[in-house]
């Protein structure tokens, strides 16, 4: 049960002139599993490689339960690692891979065989002690390599892209067994991904990066429902944008004038809700209930998409596909935009 | 020869100095930095003492530098009557040979090894790898009465045939590993997009291979550029390369010829050398493969 | 065309020249070990070569030596080129030019490196006039003897001055593929520096470092000029003993040769089966 | 032994030897020499015979002789590769003995008229008759070398040699047996033990041997503590010998062949001081020849070459101490007096014994077997 | 504009026993996309090796517009392959990779120019010529792998899972720009996935294969709606079925009897509704409505995820996440399965 305190935290590569990461300050509360979500070269790594003592930060502090363990060396922070490849020491049986960490610590042979033991149960590898890493399947290896972090009951788990070389079923099944112990033992978490869903499954909270820089730092419903600006929106598939004024509870636009759910200040603005907050074909005089063209269709599966136009924008709802049969293009259709789904950005 | 400091830093990982300005480990760093320059130092010494050699007329204990200098070593071994020239000539163009014969052999090897899981590959692999790791001489010996029968003792091609025993299992391993890591699917992209197999081979697969056949040439070339007891052996003296020459004037004492010859003899490799640093340089990885039999 | 007749048509020039010359080369070796070579006009088998050599004091001191000093070698060449692979490894300034350096005599034949050594280490060479110069001895024989000396010094020297490139060279190769991120795992989950070099980067690189290594040790096991050179007369090196043998003009001594050559070989062989067994331990599961 | 081409006439065989290629093979680790054969010797030819002389350089005569004997193994009777050998001694005989040369033809060579066969020294190749198997090429006698800038007082006779070893400790060794010189140098202490050549000459007789093989053995052993590096190794080869001397390790030199103190002079691998003498109780002397190998396939051009070399021309030239200073193989006394002149006039290297003083006391070589039982002996009781 | 006709297609790799492919019938029509749809080693690879003449069939034949191009080589097929890895040659700049196939041709500098340069305004990569493979974004490379393909106007093109190494938004990208071209120039496409979602949206109609054997081929929402067997459902993120009796438009099982949209014959069979079709707290008295216990919720970003329980039957139903927020664990809501929705499977 560790608290982790980042402040302004930054790294400048040698030789590069832009900041991987520039001034970023957030706190992992003890015991709480977050993800760091962000694109590809954002900086995700270099964070956790700071954490973890792997990188000098060029400037900032980094503060386990308030103190600063930079003049720390990795092996003396207790803030395991998980890499996206397992990394398993392909020389070593997995017992001996998960038990490393002990054996570095020095502990006596029993009690690392039988930490070890316990630990193999859990991640439900129970009788593979002897087995090299090579002869074990993915997800096999990459729950080893959990467990091998997992063992040494570090004080912060910092785990990057641990499942994106896994097949998606794999990744689903490793998510839940990741949760679960991470609860169980109440370890703080760090969790870097670039993948959106896997980040909400997962997390207690997101801490959003973009270009080295933290954008927002939420729980996963709130990303989805307020994002703080267009950007972030869209990153989590928000496609509905439409420009007005906002003022004392209500939105004016081109397609009219909306009731929001919140208060908001600024006055000119953008509306923005999710495509599968839109509700066609309801109860046509309710609140938010306007006119709209069927522009198309797009059978998505589970889903399909409909692009709908009403006074000069346009915008999606995703409905359920069984709903969509009875709609066709050129259709209008009574569209509603339930008040609480209605957010607005600067 | 400087031992090897525990703390010796085996990572990239640095620890931030200005958080840890700890002297020791520094301290400990330098120590390693300087025991690698004196490494290298001592790697480029012996040849000094040959460059000087070859400059000098008289050079007695215990003088350490020579109380006369001349040319004449070097005149001499330019000049045709010791067949240094002639012998240059010779011993590259087995070398070449040699390197050509083992990239037309080595190649096609080092796919099948590199490409494909099939039974007894593993004793093919030992097979191919054995003329590493037995001794040149061990065979060189038995191979001398057939190569007698069959009239290659002696001659030319004799020795260029020998000389690929040492030299083949070098470059089909390279070519072995760089097939391993190398995805056939680019040739079967190129025929379908309308190259004959001979065309997908010449724009697709020989470009992709170059740098391993390269760094395997260099080995080739190197191992049998410097090979000498096989060379006498089957050369039985009528076919005289350059180590040949070096060690005759080597062993009957003449320090300036022998110095002379020598510098001559290194020349070419290090020529070969600049030439292919960068594909020798830890970058590439086909040279790793020389660790993995 | 079918897959298995591709690879045996990729194989079959490599397998035919291997095949043809290395295995023809010792079995004619062994036929002419067991004094059968018709063209000499022996065509008795028999173990006598065997005998006679197996029962010369010179043969076993030989072997004594040859292996002493390919051990030896190989070992001390493994450790330097280990510690200078993973100096190397690192960034720093002028890197390129010190690797440059570092690889310069891998082009450098052996031979060059003997006569190099033999300047340099001989009673009367460059060290032994330094140390005239700083008084430190006042005739050549008081400078130690490293050049036909019985500790086969000057042999081990100009090895391991060729060696450690060769193994370095290899190793740094691994060490790219390996990459660091195994040592940054090991690191976070409680390893020092030392014990992340001990129970990680060495494991990692032993293989490489076995393979390179053999390869060092067949070569100095079997190599003739060096000792030739730099040896003593006696005992000499197995090769060099093996080569007088063969060149011997009295043509009965051949099968001797060619024992000796078996039993070169008969080491070798035993050496990449001892790999093998220690490869399959650490790598193969 | 084997029978080779017969020609009737030396015409004939010059007309056969023209355009045909010579590849002699011998020892190469002297430039002076190869200058001399490849320069000199190969440039007279090609002029005169329209020859092509390539020389083999080896680095032991051993090598040609093996050369020749596989390919008769292997049935190459008539297309070797080699045509001419620099011999004598140990190799001559497994040559002879094994059928390797080519004989018979020395009556046919106008120069043979220059050799003094009546000479045992000459007609006896280490005791074994020539039989017109091989064609002589260089005297050589046994002598030491002493820088007199070190050394006042070198001893003169085996003797001294042995009291002198004992008041200089570290500075005299010799070669191993292995080696050509070290292997003389050995005899020449048997001869001491043996109070003298004469009961040794003639075929081996091991009862003789091992009379005196002990006693030669005792005064090696005894030396052997007072040698460089105590008698525990002995260099493998004469230029060891010669390098130890050059950076004054130790203070002794000695070579088969006198010439080489004056071209290793010339060379600058000795000081000038460098100064030689032979032994009161005479040293050793041989001739060394050369020969043509029973399978080489140009005779013709080999014999006209072997011819040339005995030639006033070509021997006058080799005598030339810049050039190499060997002793001429021919009889001075059958040349013109216009030519015996112009040869005595020549230079002599300081550094040179004169060839007279060292004949004056001349000992013979032995057969090659009682060289091989010492060399073995020596190896057996004294370098172990 | 070619037709393309499998027969009886089969293929059984050397050394190994079960076919990879066995006796395979398919026709893709004219200008048409098909998805080959199937988990991994089921043999869409190598029926794609096949037709392109990289492999020869064990038996069976291939037909292009009616005539067996069995006997033809790769480069005369007129068929070009898009691998998973984009394979663009890495020595070679941009446009020589595009222009590869054209060079093949013997075509002149000149036109291959002109075709190289509008097709790469047409993959907007204009202005990369020079670049080097390696120099390129992920979508930049198979956009360029596209176009490699697409430039030599080929009469089929196949594409071996192009997009499955990028990640989501530039695999959305890629689709929309492959649909396009695809239409544009009326090229047969054999599209090979193991992704639904991807099959659904890009295709025509999808062939879906198990075990190398091809289960049904038909269009995407059909196979969502009407699948033929349990396993199809699973495949396509069926999650719910349950056990009961059809008879007469009428489906009985433990929760109650069902009204169904179509008339089933089998007597004993498994009714299965998509997650996304059931309704929960609609009007109450409707047709197929029943009280159900919720079990749990899930975020899942877009959607929540309802674990249901009723007449000892547990199912799914994904809901809006707004709708979701007045649902609570333990809590009784009233369902409705549409009857549109219900398929029996046998
Ligand atoms: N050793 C380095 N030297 C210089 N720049 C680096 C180094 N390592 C990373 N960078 C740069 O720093 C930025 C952040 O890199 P980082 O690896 O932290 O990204 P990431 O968010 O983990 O990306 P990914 O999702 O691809 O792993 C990138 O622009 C990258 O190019
Ligand atoms: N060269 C081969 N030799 C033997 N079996 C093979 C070969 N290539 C593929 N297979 C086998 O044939 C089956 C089908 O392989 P294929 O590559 O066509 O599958 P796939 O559907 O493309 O799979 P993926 O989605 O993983 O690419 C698999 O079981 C595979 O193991
Ligand atoms: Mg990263
Ligand atoms: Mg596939």
């Amino acid at each position: 049960m560790t608290q982790v305190m980042l402040k302004e935290l930054a790294k400048i590569y040698n030789g590069s002139i832009a900041p991987a990461v520039s001034s970023l300050s957030l706190t992992l509360e003890s015991g709480s599993l977050t993800a760091l979500l962000g694109p590809s070269g954002c900086g995700k790594s270099t964070i956790l490689k700071m954490i973890a003592g792997l990188l000098p930060p060029s400037s900032g502090d980094i503060l386990f339960d308030g103190t600063s363990i930079l003049r720390k060396r990795p092996e003396q922070r207790g803030a395991a690692m998980v890499f996206q490849d397992h990394l398993l020491f392909p020389y070593m049986n997995i017992a001996d891979n998960i038990g490393f960490g002990l054996k570095m610590q020095r502990l006596p042979k029993s009690e690392i065989q039988s930490r070890v033991g316990k630990m193999m149960e859990l991640v439900q590898l129970g009788g593979f002690n002897a087995r090299k890493p090579s002869a074990l399947s993915g997800g096999q290896q990459q729950r080893a390599a959990l467990a091998r972090a997992l063992v040494t009951r570090p004080k912060i788990l910092l785990l990057d892209e641990p499942f994106s070389n896994l097949d998606a079923n794999l990744r689903i099944e490793m998510r839940e067994l990741l949760r679960t112990l991470q609860q169980e033992m109440a370890i703080t978490t760090l969790f870097v991904t670039h993948d959106q869903e896997e980040a909400v499954v997962l997390s207690d909270r997101i801490a959003l990066l973009l270009g080295g820089e933290l954008r927002q730092y939420d729980t996963a419903s709130a990303l989805y429902a307020q994002p703080n600006d267009e950007e972030i929106a869209r990153f989590f598939g928000g496609r509905n944008f439409i420009s007005g004024t906002s003022r004392e509870g209500r939105f004016e636009c081109s397609i009219g004038t909306f009731t929001l759910g919140g208060n908001y200040r600024g006055r000119v603005g953008k509306l923005t809700f999710r495509p599968e907050n839109v509700r066609i074909g309801d109860d046509s005089q309710a609140e938010n209930s306007f006119d709209a063209l069927v522009l198309s269709k797009i059978f998505l599966g589970t889903q399909t998409r409909i692009r709908l136009a009403a006074g000069g924008e346009e915008f999606d709802a995703t409905i359920n596909p069984e709903d969509a049969l009875n709609l066709e293009e050129n259709m209008t259709v009574r569209v509603r935009l339930p008040k609480q789904s209605l957010w607005v950005l600067p | 020869m400087p031992a090897l400091p525990a703390g010796i830093s085996v990572t990239e990982i640095d620890i931030p100095h200005k958080v840890r300005p700890e002297k020791p480990r520094s301290r400990l760093f330098n120590l390693a930095k300087l025991s690698l320059a004196l490494l290298v130092a001592w790697l480029v010494l012996p040849l000094l003492p040959l460059a000087l050699w070859s400059f000098s007329r008289s050079w007695y204990f215990p003088d350490l530098l020579p109380s006369d200098y001349s040319w004449r070593a070097w005149e001499y071994a330019l000049s045709s009557t010791s067949g240094v020239p002639q012998a240059i000539l010779r011993t590259i163009l087995i070398a070449v040979a040699t390197t050509i014969l083992s990239v037309i052999v080595g190649v096609p090897a080092g796919r099948a090894l590199g490409l494909y899981q099939f039974r007894g590959k593993a004793l093919i692999e030992v097979l191919v790898l054995a003329p590493m790791v037995i001794p040149g001489i061990a065979v060189a010996l038995g191979l001398h009465v057939v190569f007698l029968k069959l009239g290659l003792a002696g001659s030319l091609i004799g020795v260029m045939i020998v000389h690929l025993i040492p030299t083949l299992p070098y470059m089909i391993l390279v070519m072995a590993g760089v097939f391993a890591n190398y995805n056939p699917a680019a040739e079967s992209q190129a025929r379908s997009l309308g190259a004959s197999a001979l065309k997908a081979f010449y724009y697709i697969t020989l470009p992709a291979i170059l740098p391993g056949i390269l760094i395997g040439s260099i080995f080739v070339f190197l191992v049998s550029w410097s090979q000498y007891i096989l060379t006498l052996l089957i050369g039985g003296g009528r076919v005289i390369t350059l180590p040949l020459l070096l060690f005759n004037f080597a062993t009957s004492g003449r320090n300036d010829i022998t110095g002379a010859i020598g510098m001559i003899y290194i020349l070419p490799g290090i020529v070969l050398l600049l030439f292919a640093a960068r594909y020798l340089s830890g970058r590439n990885m086909s040279a790793g493969n020389l660790g993995q039999i | 065309m079918s897959e298995r007749w591709k690879i045996t048509l990729l194989l079959f020039p490599a397998l035919f020249i291997i095949g043809g010359l290395f295995l023809g080369g010792l079995v004619f070796g062994l036929a002419g070990s067991l004094g059968y070579m018709p063209l000499i006009g022996l065509t008795d088998w028999s173990l006598d070569a065997y005998h006679r050599i197996l029962s010369s004091d010179s043969f076993y001191l030989s072997f004594v030596v040859t292996f002493y000093i390919a051990f030896t070698s190989t070992l001390i060449s493994g450790c330097l080129a280990l510690g200078a692979a993973l100096m190397l490894r690192q960034t720093f300034a002028g890197r390129s030019v010190i690797n440059f350096l570092f690889q310069i005599n891998l082009s450098v034949p052996h031979l060059v490196g003997a006569v190099g050594i033999l300047y340099l280490f001989s009673q009367s060479g460059v060290f032994a006039r330094l140390a005239f110069e700083f008084n430190m001895i006042s005739k050549p024989a008081d400078f130690p003897a490293m050049i036909y000396d019985p500790l086969s010094i000057g042999i081990i020297l100009q090895y391991v001055w060729k060696e450690v490139p060769f193994i370095g060279l290899i190793l740094l190769a691994n060490l790219q593929t390996i990459g660091t991120n195994y040592e940054a795992v090991a690191r976070t989950l409680g390893a020092s520096h030392w014990q992340t070099f001990r129970y990680v980067l060495l494991p990692l690189l032993l293989p490489g470092l076995l393979s390179a290594s053999m390869i060092v040790f067949a070569f100095t096991f079997g190599a003739y000029e060096i000792p030739a050179l730099l040896g003593q007369n006696y005992p000499t090196a197995l090769p060099v003993l093996a080569y007088q043998a063969f060149t011997n003009v009295n043509l009965g001594s051949r099968p001797e040769a060619m024992a000796m050559a078996m039993i070169i070989a008969l080491m070798s062989g035993l050496m990449i089966i001892g790999y093998a067994r220690l490869a399959r331990r650490y790598i193969r599961d | 032994s084997a029978e080779g081409p017969a020609y009737k006439n030396w015409d004939e065989v010059v007309a056969a030897a023209k355009g045909e290629t010579v590849n002699w093979f011998m020892w190469g680790g002297a430039d002076n020499i190869n200058r001399y054969v490849s320069d000199w010797v190969g440039r007279e030819v090609a002029k005169r015979y329209g020859i092509t002389l390539n020389r083999i350089g080896i680095n032991d005569t051993a090598e040609a002789v093996n050369i020749v004997l596989g390919e008769k193994q292997a049935g190459i009777d008539d297309d070797g590769s080699v045509d001419l050998i620099w011999i004598n001694g140990g190799n001559f005989r497994t040559m002879k003995q094994a059928g390797l040369l080519y004989c018979g033809y020395l009556d046919l060579l106008p120069n043979n008229k220059l050799v003094d066969w009546t000479d045992i020294s000459i007609a006896n190749d280490f005791g074994l008759p020539v039989d017109g198997c091989e064609v002589p090429w260089n005297r050589a006698q046994f002598a030491f070398a002493y820088d007199n800038a070190r050394t006042a007082n070198p001893p003169r006779s085996i003797a001294e040699l042995i009291a002198w070893v004992k008041d200089h400790p570290g500075e005299f060794t010799y070669p191993a047996a292995t080696d050509f010189n070290g292997s003389v140098f050995i005899r020449h202490v048997f001869y001491y033990a043996a109070g003298g050549p004469k009961t040794l000459l003639g075929d081996f007789d091991q009862a003789k041997f091992d009379a005196v093989a002990p006693k030669a053995w005792a005064i090696l052993n005894e030396m052997k503590p007072y040698l460089w590096r105590q008698g525990k190794t002995y260099p493998n080869a004469i230029a060891t010998l010669a390098q130890l001397f050059a950076n004054k390790e130790v203070a002794l030199y000695f070579d088969y062949d006198p010439a080489i103190f004056g071209i290793n002079v010339e060379n600058g691998t000795f000081p000038e001081t460098t100064r030689s003498y032979g032994l009161e109780d005479g040293t050793i002397g041989n001739t060394n020849y050369v020969t043509i190998p029973y399978n080489s396939p140009n005779k013709a051009a080999a014999i006209v070459l072997a011819n040339f070399l005995m030639s006033f021309d070509a021997q006058y030239e080799k005598a030339k101490p810049a050039v190499w200073g060997a002793a001429p193989a021919i009889d001075l006394s059958t040349l013109s007096a216009n030519d015996q002149k112009t040869f005595r006039a020549l230079p002599r290297n300081l550094s040179v014994v004169a060839p007279e003083e060292l004949a004056k006391y001349t000992l013979p070589e032995l057969h090659p077997d009682w060289i091989s039982a010492i060399e073995t002996g020596w190896q057996e009781n004294v370098a172990k």
